[in-house]
């Protein structure tokens, strides 16, 4: 129900909406609800709204830690 | 000397549509049949215009089926409901291993479809029909009120004809036997679905569908005897075709999900929607279960063939009481993989 | 995919399964809730629980809003669908959702009324402004995540003066719901609550943010990892809890970096709040009435309120008492402890909360895990 | 040991109804064909539960036939959808001389259509097919949104033996042959509309819908090679069958309406609704071209069959290049027997 | 059926038609014309032709609602089942009339008007009580036969206030279109009107009676027979005339005395009063404007007049120039004299209006009769 | 379009209706337009009102006449 995915935003379009992209399936979604979106960010996607962005330099962070914790392992 | 005949109009296949009167066994009936469906199909057999057709066949083993096709929207990306219901019924024959030889179509045609639509869509049955050298021979043509069908549903049954000594069967599964699938799952109802209004996306994913007869003939040659049984997953995905093989045979499957072939599209597809690839229709692949000492041979002459390029071997029958079909997922855990219940996904077949 | 499939790499996935047995100690048993259906569906999709020490035991809570929906509910829902000229429309997960006496939206449509299956409220709204002759009422279930799309709906129409457009709303939030667990069965119930952490929900929290969690670490002593919906990050939110358990630590720590911040969705946040107001109580399917739990629409919203604009009343209507779906929110029971799992409730024939969406406790057991209850996987596991 | 096994619930045939989830290839459609259309048909090949059914054939002279069945309602009296489906694509098998030998079903369900009313419809169909001597071998089922079909719609398709030497066809007829029918004309289509909404009247008629093949292989036996062509005039009635043989021959007939059988209720119901029973719809008839010198042996045998007890000469083929069918009326006169024009009768079959 | 088969007997039929070839005069042509297509119809049906002399001829005439109905009209109807909630029910006849371009009901039904086809004004009626929401048109044609029926649905109507029921009249009277042919086509036209007398209606003059045809015999001269639709009354009537023009006497005679008053009946003369009004003139097919032709609704039921209610206006639209029709129905032409016949038009697509309906002119020798025109007939009869 | 029967009143319904058999086929339809139809007379049934009464004395005079013509032949 919470279903939600991360998609990269291709154009913004008038009244608050948006292509998106996730690996070349393309939809039209709201992105009332997240500030300043631009082309080439990607949000988390739910229900036809994007939620919230992601921060590539937070993601690369995460994905670091678990690689260092695979290295210790 | 006989009177002047009557000036036989053309339908007007460009603006035309549908009406009761096509449906109702007078002239504009046999009109509608003759500039669309002979048309289009194009052979002896329907032009002898009789209510059957007939074929000499020596002493076989024959199989018969039958489809019945809805699916919405008629068109979609890499084919229409008219291939569907040719080569899905080819498909269907096809899996028993046999050669199909003829086809019947039966239509149910909603008052006021565009003439435009309905020649479209013929003439993609005439067309896979001749592709795949298995004609249509016979048919029927209803049409009921509008609000009472939705567009066009097409049923078409086939008869084909089993090589000698060929014998598989749906209970032959043994535990150790390989599972291997023709190419890429989800394809077609990932492409029906794009187009569905208000779940509309942009995909280059087109439809699979395509008749597997020749396919199968290599395969039948490459694996003899060690062919076990074949299906081709429409409905309900391969998830419902290795659940339904398993409680045949009374075996359980263990699949790898590292080596199931989907479309990288088809899987992001698949996570806007929160579905499953699993679940998802195909209507040009196969799962064919083999004999372990005939999984090499079958794979090479899968491959050899364009609609086998992509075949896989993605798991094994197992000795199993409650006949799962597990798969070890690319995280590496196990889970069960389960028909979906009451899906309730567009119409697409 | 970008952001995913990072997220669900194998040979990571065994390095940070090996670290979390490394650190376990074998003389305890870590009992971790994940809040979160999300989680819960990524759990037994990848079959993480393959992956973890016996004594890490995940325990699937209520966090998903089709499961915790009371009957009650969704007679509302299908009552209100059988009314003259209403078109209901539906996220596809309500469809099956069994209401009393064997009723659902999918057996309601069968037998006439204008049901709609919707991928987004803005669906609905086409919907209305394609067909002003109807009464189109959205079913709107949710978290905080999908709260504000709902919230958006409802303000769009305002604009658009659209006069045919109404919510039945039955939205609740996460944190009064992870207090009742905490608080335990409610009076007469002397079950302990055996759960020493919690898997913070991803995407409610990108709204939330993190601060809603802290009392259950302040006050609760139950440290919380917030974590993303994919098996490595919930992977690693195991570590993290592991380790504060280990530690004796009761933070509220944030695995989803990458989406959650501190504060949340400010203008998701301020959309909520201009519509709904919270409920005095509200019954959750196998929690029981929670105060303070659910949102309505504002007084100000009364015309698209379809609960006042159809004055429609909710009927109590009991579960089946042998379900043991409260328990088994509150991790005091297995799925497998229920006498009906498996049996008389399946997916297919589902008899209770937790059986009725696959992100459900019982559902996902059966749906992705029940080969771990047989015998025969028993064996193949030593086999290999 | 394996684990306890799910409670099979039976289908609530009383009261529940089709609903998506019956068509989408999941445990609830497994369901539905299990306890509705397994039980009801019966047999061994349905069991088998493959996607087609094989059979062992010896050489010969196959026909296949194909027909769509969208009668509203679907219950009529003297039988309903599922009789038609079955007896109907039995009799243009038979139509070539054929003895059929197995049918295939594919259903298009509406949902919300009462199960009670696809197990009625069903057991109908099985009660048709074992007193035919018919299985119904292979099978599909769809379930389609309420609105978009008309509670059902079943397309048979059958395939059937034509005996040595016979060769049955439409342009076989000769100047001098005579016409047959082999009872009644009109009994169905008048009893179909008898319980059209907004046409309703009382009647005591039934459908004939019945299976042919029987009173053919009695027809074959006595007339030999005399026999040029049968046709079962359905759609269109009579008078489209027989300018259907006509166009197709190149002949023209002569008909004297005072031989046609009629029943007098039906003539009264024809006369309430403006209808000819020359139009009107047959299910149980059929009509028989034949040479002179075969006619009487042919009657003869016609008439020791139950379903041919009312059979009649009714007219003659004649030379004539506008290929004209002709009545000499009761009255004493002349008058063309043509095709309806644009007819909209209601769905009669 | 009683009143029936006793009037389609063949043995009496060939004495009839002794008696006939006995009285005719072998040295004149008796043109007859049966005004109405039910006795068109008969006379086509049962082959009434073969049995007459070749010098009594029988000429169709325009007594078919259906023929005559000018695509103008139709072009309305098409129209008015095009606006937004309109229901148009129509009796089965019309639902294949050619408007313009092709156009009919049938084919506007195809393309999304709701039309439906009824056998009654009561089902019309049922229609819209069942259907509030809808605008039920019943669109009403025919002869004083068929006017009853519509005004009793529109007095039913107004009685049960039903608000959403209509009547899109097109309702014509018999004897000004009789007039009509006795006067000839109009200025211009100089063809003589050959026809010694008429075989007056059945059905309508047991509504109208035996009156209103005195002017035909009186003033032009014109024997009038009133006739039942059975073969048998037909050729009595035939019989009848004959001997009356070689007595040379014109009078009004009525063969239909079963059914057929002096008067006719009162109370469906009364019902018509009540409701309609006669229309200063109205366009009939084949037979251009007609002066006091056909009927309207009174003021005092202007709301169930779909023509105001909805504004239907009129277009003209021209018919086929090389169609006969006009001259047909004055017995100044037969079909085969039109080169379209059988060619062109043909009941499957009729170009204009004698081809319409089975009871016009064209499309009764068409479908039963075209035998009569080919050369295999000729010999066939020269053999028997 | 004018298409009439004569058909034997069976049953007189309220509301102005009746149940009349033709050859044991059976409608129910208006007698409004017909006065003191009873059960047992014969009416013209035209799209789903009676019309006028068939007069048995004239329709056996007719039959009659005809008769005689034809006896005459
Ligand atoms: S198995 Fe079913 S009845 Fe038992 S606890 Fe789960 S949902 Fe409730
Ligand atoms: S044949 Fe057609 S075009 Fe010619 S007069 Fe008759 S209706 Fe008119
Ligand atoms: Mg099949
Ligand atoms: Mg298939
Ligand atoms: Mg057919
Ligand atoms: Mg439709
Ligand atoms: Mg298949
Ligand atoms: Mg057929
Ligand atoms: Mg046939
Ligand atoms: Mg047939
Ligand atoms: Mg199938
Ligand atoms: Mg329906």
């Amino acid at each position: 129900m919470c279903l939600a995915i991360p998609v990269e935003v291709r154009e913004i379009l008038p009244g608050d909406m948006a292509r998106v992209s996730l690996d070349g399936v393309v939809k039209v979604v709201s992105i009332a609800l997240v500030e300043d979106v631009k082309v080439g960010d990607y949000v988390v996607l739910h229900v036809g709204y994007a939620l919230a962005r992601i921060d590539p330099e937070e993601a690369r962070k995460t994905l670091a830690l678990l690689q260092a914790v695979a290295a210790d392992a | 000397m006989s009177l002047a005949k009557p000036i036989r109009r053309k339908l007007d296949l460009a603006n035309g549509r549908v009406d009761l009167s096509h449906g109702a066994g007078g002239r504009a009936m046999g009109r509608l049949i003759e500039d669309v469906f002979l048309a289009a199909f194009d052979n002896a057999w329907l032009a002898a215009g009789n209510d059957q057709s007939a074929f000499e066949v020596a002493a076989c083993r024959m199989v018969m089926t039958t489809d019945a096709y809805v699916v919405s929207p008629i068109f979609f990306p890499g084919g229409d409901i008219g291939t569907l219901a040719v080569n899905g019924t080819i498909n269907d024959i096809a899996m028993a291993g046999a050669r199909p030889l003829y086809l019947s179509a039966s239509f149910v045609l909603e008052e006021g479809l565009p003439l435009a639509d309905l020649v479209r869509v013929a003439r993609s049955m005439g067309e896979a029909s001749r592709a795949a050298g298995v004609p249509i021979i016979t048919g029927d043509t209803k049409v009921v009120e509008r609000g009472k069908a939705d567009k066009i549903f097409i049923s078409t049954a086939g008869v084909g004809v089993t090589p000698p000594g060929l014998a598989l069967s749906s209970d032959a599964v043994q535990p150790g036997d390989a599972v291997v699938v023709s190419g890429t799952i989800g394809d077609h109802g990932v492409a029906v679905m794009s187009k569905r209004e208000n779940l509309e996306f942009e995909t280059a994913i087109l439809s699979d569908c395509a008749p597997l007869h020749g396919l199968v003939a290599d395969m039948v040659a490459a694996a003899g005897p060690g062919l076990r049984v074949m299906r081709d997953p429409t409905r309900g995905g391969l998830a419902a075709t290795l659940n339904e093989l398993a409680n045949q045979s009374g075996v359980g499957f263990t699949l790898e999900e590292d080596a199931i072939p989907v479309r990288a599209e088809v899987a992001a597809a698949c996570e806007f929607l929160g579905l499953d690839p699993l679940n998802v229709a195909n209507e040009g692949k196969l799962v064919a279960i083999v004999a372990p000492d005939r999984l090499e041979p079958l794979l090479a002459a899968m491959r050899a063939h364009p609609l086998g390029a992509r075949a896989a071997m993605i798991g094994r029958a197992v000795e199993d009481p409650d006949r799962f079909v597990e798969m070890r997922t690319v995280f590496g855990g196990g889970r069960i993989v389960d028909w979906l219940a009451g899906e309730q996904l567009p119409r697409i077949c | 995919m970008k952001y995913v499939d990072e997220y669900r790499d194998g040979a990571l996935a065994r390095s940070i399964a090996a670290a979390i047995a490394r650190e376990v100690r074998p003389d305890r048993v870590y009992r971790l809730m994940e809040f979160c259906g999300g989680h819960t569906h990524a759990i037994s999709r990848y079959g993480l629980e393959d992956l973890l020490p016996a004594n890490v035991r995940l325990i699937h809570g209520p966090g998903c809003p089709v499961c915790v929906l009371p009957m009650a509910r969704l007679d509302m829902a299908i009552a209100c669908a059988g009314l003259p000229a209403v078109t209901l429309c539906a996220y596809g997960d309500l469809m099956r959702v069994p209401g009393s006496n064997g009723s659902s939206l999918l057996k309601a449509k069968a037998a006439g009324a204008d049901i709609r299956m919707v991928y987004s409220t803005l669906d609905a709204l086409r919907i209305a402004e394609a067909e002003p002759a109807r009464e189109v009422v959205f079913f709107a279930v949710g978290f905080e995540t999908t709260t504000p799309a709902t919230a958006l709906a409802v303000r769009a129409a305002e604009r658009q003066a659209l006069g045919n457009f109404s919510v039945l709303c039955n939205h609740v939030m996460t944190p009064p719901a992870m207090r009742a667990i905490l608080d335990g069965g409610g009076e007469g119930d002397e079950t302990p609550v055996l759960i020493e952490g919690f898997i913070g929900p991803a995407h409610v929290s990108t709204v939330i943010g993190v601060e809603p969690y802290r009392p259950f670490a302040r006050d609760d002593g139950k440290p919380v990892v917030i974590a993303g919906f994919e098996p490595l990050d919930v992977a690693q939110a195991i570590l993290m809890l592991v380790r504060q358990i280990n530690d004796g630590r009761a933070e509220v720590e944030n695995q989803y970096i990458r989406a959650v911040t501190p504060s949340g969705n400010a203008r998701a946040q301020a959309e909520i709040a201009a519509v709904f107001e919270t409920r005095e109580a509200f019954e959750w399917r196998g929690l029981g009435s929670l105060p303070a739990s659910a949102l309505r629409l504002r007084p100000a919203f009364a015309r698209y309120d379809a609960e006042r604009r159809f004055g429609l009343a909710e009927t109590p209507a009991a579960d089946n008492p042998a379900c043991e779906c409260g328990a088994i929110l509150r991790g005091a029971k297995t799925p497998r402890e229920c006498r009906l799992f498996g049996t008389v409730c399946t997916p297919d024939t589902p008899m209770g909360s937790c059986m009725v969406s696959p992100e459900g406790a019982c559902a996902a057991r059966w749906t992705y895990g029940r080969f771990r209850d047989n015998a025969a996987a028993a064996r193949r596991k030593e086999i290999a």
